[in-house]
């Protein structure tokens, strides 16, 4: 019993993808301590698709768990499915998310965005 | 593993021999103690005796007891009543910026009612200095509320001293007993107190009950208008099995205090050193020696409070960040911040509380698992990967 | 003979099933409903089927119920914290001059912090005429407040046309239906109720247990102040046992309260008829028809109150000469003076509140008892010595 | 169970001397029906001794207690003896009076002054 559905519950106590990336393609970081939220967010991209995604986060039970199930969701999808991907997608896919903890989605997809901004910015770099 | 309940503070179960005191109070001695019948006398007169038994126990009149609906009513009655009743006395309040809510946002009200409230500052573990009273006092300043013990932290005020100041210049004073009520043994004339508060959730009583002490002679407005129950003093039907219960409460509290006194500083002192020794990165938060016997309170570096809860949840192992109250609010702890501990800190504590049936088995089992739990988290926070 | 207990109106024997429906919540599941642990998650998802099958008997949303301590609670929250929150936009209050106590000391305590209220007068037989309350009106108006059914004389008030006007004006209408909830049926909306006030002591809930409607939208202030339970607007832990006590009384009340109506009119008429039949220069209190099913108020010539309850009372049948609040009072009733009647008439007033375990042969015992009584006490009587 | 004592209880329950005097040689009549209470007392005198007093009184229970106990009071006892009777006096031997009621017993004391006043003017014109 828990004021989290079933499923944050699993990605809290088993997250997905944990860890430090090596030589990531993108990194998104977002949060501060002050607020009590810091999510950093490793994509590996081929040919325009998300191969592989990890994070580290420091955060509440809900923080960790849509690091955890973000992760998961852009695993195999293009860079621009994945930019479509909002917070609510997120807090859906968990199974709903407390009002109060919403703004944890809401950091998930930030921190995804701005991996894919970098992921851009050196492609763009490359590009030059 | 047996589930391990380490959140006395929040609140307590409630005592079996309380439910069966309680009991017989709910279907066949119900009726009303206003009733003149035979069936409310007889209701009165079980929930005098409580009133006897708990004004002994506080070293006050039974006169002086006000039932109340618990600590927060309690509270509030104390600083709305006197402000109202002292108004045209002065319009200035002293009290400190850790104290609970229920003190806290009833000042702020009173700061919209055109009050001046003086927030005391206190030290890195929690104490007002009686210093600081003093200067605050002006000759508009009608009452003093500080808690006796912090709910968070644990930290014990240096009450019979504030309160002798008070006493010393006729001003009102207050404390909010809810985490001492029960636990330390005092009496309201050792440490100067005209009005306290206490919750029997507590103390192993029935929760939505609670007191005020009104010393002789304080001057209070009701919170609560109505019939003359509590004499004038707090109108409602009396809640006869809950009064009934919460003497029982103090009886057994009475019977026990000082053993387990002992008991619990020496299992809370256990629970201390050994995390300092399986953790690093750990700062214990309230004054070291000067705390409840039954508290501690961590903050653990580089991972939050709700995560380690959910984790210890999901190994049977109940505790709590800070106060209940307070736990779906987004805000750090006001009792952290006040000791100067920095944000990310404060949003890493943790407070176990402990009671009655706790054993030093629980504490071991506590040991044993909280290192894993911190481990887990901060392997996957990036502030302790910064760290390495 | 068995007592027999006809005071139903001052305080009811709090169910078994209610009882034993509390139980599991003082030891086993006791934690804080609002600690994050499994102990209190478990503890805070019985408050909330409780509030939610409160909620559907009121026609209401769960969020819009609030728990509180009791009917006396709920009335002061509701009154004072309409003016609060509305201070900028009026000062002015509507009520009725037979209000009970809770909401008459409210208005009066707003009276000293400079609001202005309205005191409607009622008919003989207590009802208020709501063209009278549409002529109090003013633009300064922030609140009405009329109760659902008088407690010592039962009148039932015309609520849905005193809601339906505030509604149209678009003033707050508060009524205390402590008296109705659980015993008559109606939803908010049918009475066009913003506030509603109830107490789970009077439906064979625990005493010591209440809750405030609160319309979705409607402005208020705390009364209790303190941590964010209930949604912000009620601090304190909450009194789960008593809660879900609560909600399994008006889950027992809502499955019978149809025929518990009409059995307990047919109780009460027999009981009006019969003690016609019997007693000479007697009176009925409030109206014929509009009254509380259970509710009998009579007034006895020439000899007091106070004398025939005790002597019933020796008897083993126990009621009252009002509410059981004023009953230490030697003030004669406000409601039976507001219905115009003479002060020693009102001195001689008795209240028979009937209920759940109330039997035909209960009524028949009463017939035989109370003209014993009212003989001997006037065979004492110099008043009614003078009329022979 | 009750808010008096067993002895108000008793003289509530068995009141003495209730009725009213044939012919009594003082009678004292104290209270009003607005506030509640009306006490009768009636004095027989012979000899400055007082042999029988009867009350009627409308009121609360402890009225009529008092009624009854100062009835009991009174009787063989001298006309001066009778008057240092205090309602003090009256609530004592009921074994106590509830605060709020021991108006009653001021009550009880004042109608036995005004039958003594009462007895006292009639002698006064008697010897006259
Ligand atoms: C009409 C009415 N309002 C309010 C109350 C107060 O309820 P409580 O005693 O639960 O505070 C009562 C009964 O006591 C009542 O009858
Ligand atoms: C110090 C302190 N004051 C007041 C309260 C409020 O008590 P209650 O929840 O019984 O209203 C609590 C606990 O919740 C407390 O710990």
């Amino acid at each position: 019993m828990s004021q989290y559905s079933e499923k944050v519950m699993d990605h809290f106590a088993h997250p997905r993808n944990v860890g430090e990336m090596e030589n990531p393609d993108g990194v998104g970081k977002v949060g501060n301590p002050v607020c009590g939220d810091i999510m950093n967010l490793y994509l590996r991209v081929k040919d325009g698709v998300i191969t592989d995604a990890t994070f580290k986060t420091f955060g509440c039970g809900a923080a960790i768990a849509t690091s955890s199930m973000v992760t998961e969701l852009v695993k195999g999808k293009t860079v621009k499915d994945a930019l479509a991907i909002s917070n609510r997608a997120v807090a859906e896919a968990l199974g709903g998310l407390p009002p109060i903890k919403m703004h944890c989605s809401v950091l998930a997809e930030e921190a995804l965005k701005a991996a894919i901004d970098d992921y851009m910015a050196r492609q763009g770099k490359k590009t030059e | 593993m047996n589930p391990i309940y380490m959140d006395y503070a929040a609140t307590t179960p409630t005592d079996q021999r309380v439910v069966e005191a309680m009991m017989p109070y709910f279907g066949e001695i119900y009726g009303n103690p206003s009733s003149l019948h035979g069936f409310g006398q007889e209701a009165r007169a079980a929930m005098e005796e409580a009133r006897a038994k708990i004004a002994a126990f506080l070293g006050a009149k039974p006169a002086e007891i006000v039932f109340t609906s618990g600590g927060t009513e309690s509270d509030n009655f104390a600083i709305k009543g006197v402000a109202w009743a002292n108004r045209k006395k002065g319009d200035h309040v002293i009290t400190s910026a850790i104290e609970h809510h229920a003190v806290l946002e009833t000042c702020r009200f009173l700061e919209k009612e055109g009050f001046r409230v003086t927030y005391l500052p206190v030290d890195e573990d929690g104490l007002v200095d009686p210093a600081d009273v003093v200067k605050a006092i002006t000759d508009r300043t009608i009452l003093i509320s500080i808690m006796h013990a912090n709910n968070e932290i644990g930290t014990i005020q240096p009450i019979a001293e504030i309160g002798r100041i008070a006493k010393e210049k006729g001003i009102c004073f207050h404390t909010d007993a809810v985490q001492t009520f029960g636990h330390l043994p005092f009496t309201v004339d050792e440490l100067n107190i005209d009005l306290l508060s206490a919750s029997a959730h507590k103390l192993y009583g029935p929760k939505g009950m609670g007191l005020l002490y009104i010393r002789k002679g304080t001057r209070i407005t009701p919170l609560v208008h109505g019939g003359d129950q509590e004499s004038g003093r707090r109108a409602s039907t009396q809640n006869v099995p809950g009064i009934v219960g919460f003497g029982k409460a103090v009886e057994l509290a009475a019977a026990t205090l000082q053993e387990e006194v002992v008991r619990l500083t020496s299992l809370r002192d256990r629970f201390i050193q050994g995390i300092f020794e399986r953790i690093d990165g750990i700062r214990l938060n309230g004054h070291p020696a000067r705390r409840l016997p039954n508290n501690i309170n961590l903050s653990v570096e580089s991972i939050e409070g709700e995560g380690m809860i959910l984790s210890l949840d999901m190994m049977g192992i109940a505790c709590s960040t800070g106060s209940a109250c307070s736990s779906s609010s987004l805000e750090p702890s006001h009792v952290l911040l006040a000791i100067g501990l920095p944000h990310e800190l404060s949003h890493g504590s943790l407070r176990f509380s402990l009671g009655m049936y706790t054993k030093e088995g629980d504490i071991d089992a506590v040991l044993e698992a909280l290192p894993q739990v911190v481990g887990r988290l901060r392997a996957m926070s990036p502030l302790y990967a910064g760290k390495k």
